[in-house]
């Protein structure tokens, strides 16, 4: 397929976001879902065929660009629509076009019922649309606008009902955070421009290395800042706590967006921004070290979480926090590996996990399931695969993706961040079947009102997840060989990260900054490697093996442990408290300024001024009302004077 | 100027002002012979042979009344009004050609008193002035019926001037030229009633209400205004109005005959100035036959006939006109 | 016409003389008519220097002007006419200096 | 010689006529001097060679514009006693500065190669067809196209205009 055809890949699913939304509440259900799933199918198929294209041209040419329009013109100021397809963006892309086509579909049945069907499959479409275009964006400002665009939705998405104050207020949430990110993506911007001239994605990365010295404070300020924007969007470490309440929108949403695509574009974007990361060894060492953090913070907090989306959300905070830390080990191509299984399986848990709720009648507290293996059998299976795959046990897709960032972690990062890693993998395992345990496993605990309705959920829904589930059972043979060298998807991805190797100090950040490849290569040591995947599967299977003990075998045990650690249980219940001290620290210190400056500046000052210019005019007025004599020929008068003056100074000129 | 082309000028001034001021007691005896005899009645028979002479011994009668003069009228203009009113009829008929050039006495001379390139534009703005003679009598007059009589032929005028002027625009599109003779010879081999025939009926229309003869004489209509705009005017004022209506009838049939009756063309030995009168005759019989046969409109119908049919029409038949000579080439 | 028998200037001194009373008249006639008519003679004054002005340069543009003015004068003429009427009907006044309805 | 004398002629009636316009007492005699004006600057555009315009003048201006005139002078039938001038104050001032704008005029008017090139000294020579309607038709249909258009469209306004302002009632 021709790759010009590249622009109708986000386009379609704008036209369905059109059409859906101009005709909502008027369109019949069945055109609705055709349009919706329809322009989403049909931007799958026609990424499938750049893909094929891609793969067909040799490693070195795999880049094609393609302009839109001219978008801003304006002094130095030179900005087009352009989309790039390149193997990084090609893989986004069709894990945002696959998963987002199979969520599409799920959602027909999930939102089968919904009042507003034609409103959720637009804002569905144009969420796909922001963030192919933002994936496919060729500069920083269409990658802005896709950036934005995605938040918009999210925000839009999370609110879908908006009639329940909580989901507003989440949605507002995810906006206002994902607001605090963006300035610094902003800032990043802006000094990326001042210091290049140009935001194309190719003269700012070529130029790079000449421009921008190793280590220099603006090479680390551009990198830090364009980092804010990514904790924002893919809910790091201190703006992570918006994602666990964005689990207030429907499950697909929460499948789609903030799991499998719009939370990863933090990691998309360092990914596509390595040359700059590259460049500044300190700003790598916060990456990683804000995404190990995050890792295991966030799994302690999804150890007691009750409700079965927020063990999810705390979770893809925590593989987030993985994927940062395989970046800022400049294991890029790791990280994205990473991404594009835990797109796979992550989906995979929440629209499982929507399925359950779909079945309980939207019962969300673990507390009152269990047990539920017998009635949901498809989701069961499905959902174990997932849970295995987040676990990383072999051969499920997050062993593969998992334990290459340990590796990397170990090499290249030592021993700290690998150690944070496998604590988090340890608790991943744990939490994950503590999740699976409670749902499908044990005594029944639902209320009545939910046994009653107890059913299966329509093929509408399990086929998706079915599909989901194969991805996540294969979806990591692509990295065969196992071991490091020659994998299909590092090999794939190798072009885009090849640029690393001008930047010269590769050296300067341990001896394998550079992707794996070159330098590490030879420093590369299987047994090593060997060794540590052992360990991981270990500590997993130990996950795993804790979780049984107490859910299935001793289900008094949590309780037990919990009243004999109040206080950490407090802790970890109420998730450190972070939005209480937020809300103390941060919020009301800003609404009390805000309220002064509202009265004291705005209402006096600003208002006062507007005011009296406004009473100063009136006043004026008046006096020169009176020159408005409503005799016709007193102005005819003036216009003689008026004459009298042009004619005078033409006469004497 | 050598005295040969005064002399000349002089002659043809000559000729044409008797010819005027003499054809129209002709006419007027003519209008109520045909008249008479159209309302199966004799007409004037008692004064010279066939009654010819009635006409004169009426042109005498008035000479010799006492001229009145209403109390509050304004002097100047109730003086001024009547002398406008002949002058531009008499000043108009000095372009209308009666024949083409013969050659006398060794010199080339032309059928009409001046032969201007803009003779058509000449005409339209003699003839708009025309009004000012009706208009101002009226008003003049100080008296309740001539005032209306005068603003109502005002409003005619100028409104039935309008399409009287665009009627003759596709003449002057298919000459190219404004002058009377070039139009009168380019009418050699077809008279332009042929291809032309609906400018040519809403020609003679506006005509017959330019000249405030029935059906259109509303200005001066009996069983309403009394006599209309010239109700006040007596003794040689009122000949001078009655002159002027006549004449103007001459020059407005010589222009219908110039532009589009195939001017001084006809067939036959005859001499192209006779074939002139010939056709001049019949036209003002035409138009005694109107005013013989037609009632008069009513004051609204009169405005809406000129101004929603006779205007688009005429505006029509330009463009039609105007696309076919373009399609022509 | 070889020699110049009236000079550009006189007829320049005529538009102005006539402009000079079309301004006049503007300024101390009372009847909205008059000040009408001589809005129109200053029109017309104008009207001759662009007539002029056209004669000695050999260019026609002027006629056009000329052209246009007249153009925009029956159109104003129609227009303040109308309103003119229009107010007569109402106040029973030709008078400029009794319409003063928007006298600040 | 005949030029000069044809001039004065029509400058002379301009003047005196438009003094007239001005002054007299009656609507309807100005508007008869006005006539006379515009008759007069017909005459001196012939004398220009603008043969057209001298009978658009005498067509449009004092066969159409006048005549609606003198037809609404008599329709309001104005009282003929009223102030004629404005009073006061506003009288001198407007006399002043009318005077201080003939003065000026002639200032320009006279003062010797103060103007464009061209404007002093010999006229053109002037085409064989300069001034006829075939030219100015020429000129107006190519060059001033667009003008003449919206001056139509300036027309039409005034029509709808017209008619809409003089009904007796709005209806609607």
């Amino acid at each position: 397929m021709s790759l010009q055809l590249l622009w109708l890949v986000p386009i379609l699913p704008l036209l369905g976001a059109l059409l859906n939304g101009l005709g909502a509440g008027r369109l019949p259900r069945k055109v609705v879902s055709a349009i919706g799933v329809g322009s989403v199918g049909a931007a799958l198929v026609i990424a499938l065929g750049c893909f094929a294209t891609l793969l067909g041209m040799p490693g070195e040419e795999r880049f094609f660009a393609q302009t839109l329009f001219s978008w801003i013109d304006s002094g130095d100021l030179s900005v087009a629509v352009r989309l790039g397809l390149d193997p990084l963006s090609a893989v986004m892309m069709l894990v945002v076009t696959g998963v987002g086509f199979l969520i599409h579909v799920y959602s027909t049945g999930y939102m089968n019922h919904e009042k507003d069907y034609g409103r959720y499959f637009s804002y569905l479409n144009l969420f796909t649309f922001c963030m192919l275009m933002l994936v496919l964006a060729d500069n920083f400002l269409v990658m802005f606008f896709g950036w934005e665009g995605v938040g918009l939705c999210s925000y839009l998405l999370i609110g879908f009902w908006y009639t329940k104050p909580s989901a507003a207020e989440a949605g507002k949430k995810a906006f206002i955070v994902n607001r605090i990110g963006d300035w610094g993506f902003l800032i990043g911007i802006f000094l990326l421009f001042v210091t290049f001239g140009s935001l194309d994605f190719g003269r700012v990365f070529t130029e790079a290395p000449s421009i921008l010295p190793l280590g220099g404070g603006m090479a680390t300020a551009i990198a830090l800042f364009l980092f804010v924007g990514a904790t924002g969007k893919s809910a790091q470490i201190p703006l992570y706590t918006w994602l666990p309440d964005a689990m207030e929108g429907p499950t697909p949403v929460s499948a789609l967006i903030h799991a499998a695509t719009m939370v990863t574009a933090g990691v998309y974007m360092i990914a596509r921004c390595h040359v700059l990361y590259a460049l500044a060894p300190t700003a790598l060492l916060v990456v990683a070290v804000v995404g190990a953090a995050t890792a295991v913070y966030a799994a302690t907090i999804g150890l007691v979480q009750k409700d079965i989306k927020r063990v999810l959300a705390y979770s893809t905070v925590s593989q987030l926090g993985y994927m940062f830390l395989a970046m800022g080990v400049s294991a890029f191509a790791a990280g994205i590996f990473h991404l594009m299984t835990h797109a796979f399986f992550k989906a995979l848990l929440f629209l499982g996990a929507g399925s359950v709720i779909h079945a309980l009648s939207g019962e969300q507290d673990m507390d009152r399931m269990g047990g539920l293996k017998k009635h949901l059998p498809r989701t069961h299976a499905t959902m174990l695969i997932a849970t295995l795959a987040i676990a990383g046990i072999f051969p499920f897709a997050g062993f593969f993706s998992k334990d290459e960032i340990l590796w990397k972690a170990f090499s290249n990062g030592g021993p700290i961040l690998w150690a944070a890693g496998v604590i988090g993998a340890f608790l991943t395992a744990f939490y994950m079947f503590r999740l699976y345990f409670m749902t499908f496993h044990g005594s029944e605990r639902l209320t009545p009102e939910a046994k009653g309705h107890l059913h299966e959920s329509p093929n509408s829904m399990t086929i998706p997840l079915m599909l989901l589930a194969v991805l996540s059972l294969i979806g990591g043979l692509i990295q065969v060989p196992l071991l490091q060298g020659g994998q299909r998807l590092d090999a794939f991805l190798e072009p885009v990260f090849a640029d690393l190797a001008r930047v010269g100090g590769a050296a300067a950040h341990g001896a394998a900054a550079a992707a794996g490849h070159g330098a590490a290569h030879a420093a590369h040591d299987p047994g090593q490697e060997i060794a540590l995947m052992l360990v991981s599967l270990a500590i997993a299977l130990a996950g795993i093996y804790v979780a049984h003990r107490f859910y299935v075998k001793d289900p008094q045990a949590p309780h037990r442990l919990a009243a004999r650690a109040r206080g950490w249980y407090d802790l970890l219940w109420n998730k450190y408290w972070v939005d209480e001290i937020y809300d103390a620290r941060i919020v009301q210190p800003i609404v009390r300024l805000s309220n002064r400056l509202w009265k004291d500046v705005d209402a006096a000052v600003v208002d006062g001024a507007v005011n009296g210019i406004g009473r100063k005019i009136e006043q004026g007025a008046g006096w020169l009302r009176l020159a408005q004599t409503g005799y016709v020929q007193l102005y005819a008068l003036i216009l003689t004077v008026g004459l009298v003056v042009v004619f005078g100074y033409l006469a004497l000129r | 100027m050598d005295l040969a082309t005064i002399i000349e000028a002089v002659v043809k001034v000559l000729i044409v002002l008797g010819f005027v001021l003499m054809g129209v007691p002709l006419i007027v005896w003519m209008e109520r012979k045909v008249l008479g005899h159209m309302q199966d009645r004799i007409g004037p028979e008692r004064v010279g042979p066939f009654g010819l002479l009635q006409t004169i011994a009426d042109g005498m009668k008035l000479f010799f009344k006492e001229d009145m003069l209403p109390a509050q009228a304004d002097k100047v203009v109730f003086f001024l009004a009547p002398g406008l009113s002949i002058v531009t009829a008499l000043v108009a008929a000095t372009v209308v050609p009666w024949g083409d050039t013969v050659t006398l006495f060794g010199r080339e001379i032309g059928l009409r008193i001046t032969d201007v390139n803009i003779a058509l534009l000449f005409l339209l703005g003699t003839t708009s002035m025309g009004v000012y003679g009706i208009v101002l009598g009226g008003w003049a007059s100080n008296s309740k019926y001539p005032l209306l009589g005068g603003l109502r032929s005002s409003a005619q005028m100028i409104s039935y001037e309008l399409a009287q002027g665009i009627s003759l625009v596709p003449i002057v599109m298919i000459t190219g030229s404004l002058s009377l003779s070039q139009i009168g010879r380019a009418q050699e081999s077809m008279w332009f009633v042929v291809p032309q025939f609906f400018a040519f009926v809403i020609f003679v229309i506006c005509a017959v209400a330019e000249t405030n003869r029935a059906p259109f004489d509303l200005a001066e209509a009996e069983t309403e205004l009394v006599a209309g705009f010239h109700t006040e005017f007596s003794s040689m004022k009122f000949a001078l109005y009655f002159l002027s209506e006549y004449a103007n009838m001459m020059v407005v049939a010589g222009v219908a005959i110039t532009c589009f009756l195939g001017a001084w063309h006809g067939p036959g030995p005859i001499p192209g100035v006779l074939w002139f009168l010939i056709k001049l005759s019949l036209f003002l019989f035409f138009f005694i036959w109107l005013r013989a046969t037609f009632p008069r409109l009513r004051y609204d119908q009169l405005m809406g006939f000129g101004w929603k049919v006779l205007l688009p029409a005429s505006l029509l038949n330009m463009a039609v006109t105007a696309v076919v000579l373009v399609m022509k080439g | 016409m070889s020699t110049i028998a009236v000079p550009l200037a006189a007829y320049q001194i005529l538009a102005g003389a006539l402009f000079t009373i079309g301004v006049v008249g503007v300024l101390v006639r009372r009847s909205a008519l008059i000040v009408f008519m001589s809005i129109e003679l200053m029109l017309n004054a104008v009207n001759l220097s662009f007539v002029a002005f056209s004669r000695q340069h050999g260019s026609m543009d002027g006629h056009i002007f000329v052209f246009f003015v007249m153009a925009v004068a029956a159109a104003e003429v129609a227009i303040g006419l109308a309103i003119l009427i229009a107010i007569f009907r109402k106040r029973e006044t030709a008078n400029v200096d009794d319409v003063h309805l928007l006298k600040g | 010689m005949t030029e000069i004398i044809l001039f004065s002629l029509f400058a002379l009636t301009a003047v005196t006529c438009a003094l007239g316009v001005v002054f007299h007492k009656n609507p309807v005699h100005c508007a008869l001097l006005l006539v006379a004006v515009l008759l007069s600057l017909a005459g001196l555009f012939i004398m220009l060679h603008a043969q057209f315009i001298a009978a658009l003048q005498v067509i449009v201006y004092a066969g159409a514009i006048m005549v609606l005139f003198l037809f609404v002078l008599m329709l309001l039938n104005v009282r003929r006693h009223e102030d004629v001038l404005t009073p006061g104050a506003a009288k001198g001032f407007g006399f002043l500065f009318a005077l201080i704008v003939f003065v000026e005029l002639l200032w320009v008017a006279l003062s010797p190669g103060g103007g464009e090139q061209g404007s002093v000294g010999a006229p053109a020579a002037l085409p064989q067809e300069f001034g006829s309607p075939a030219a100015i038709g020429r000129i107006l249909y190519t060059t001033w196209l667009y003008p003449f258009e919206i001056t139509s469209i300036l027309l039409l306004v005034a029509v709808v205009g017209a008619v809409l302002l003089a009904r007796r009632k709005f209806v609607g």
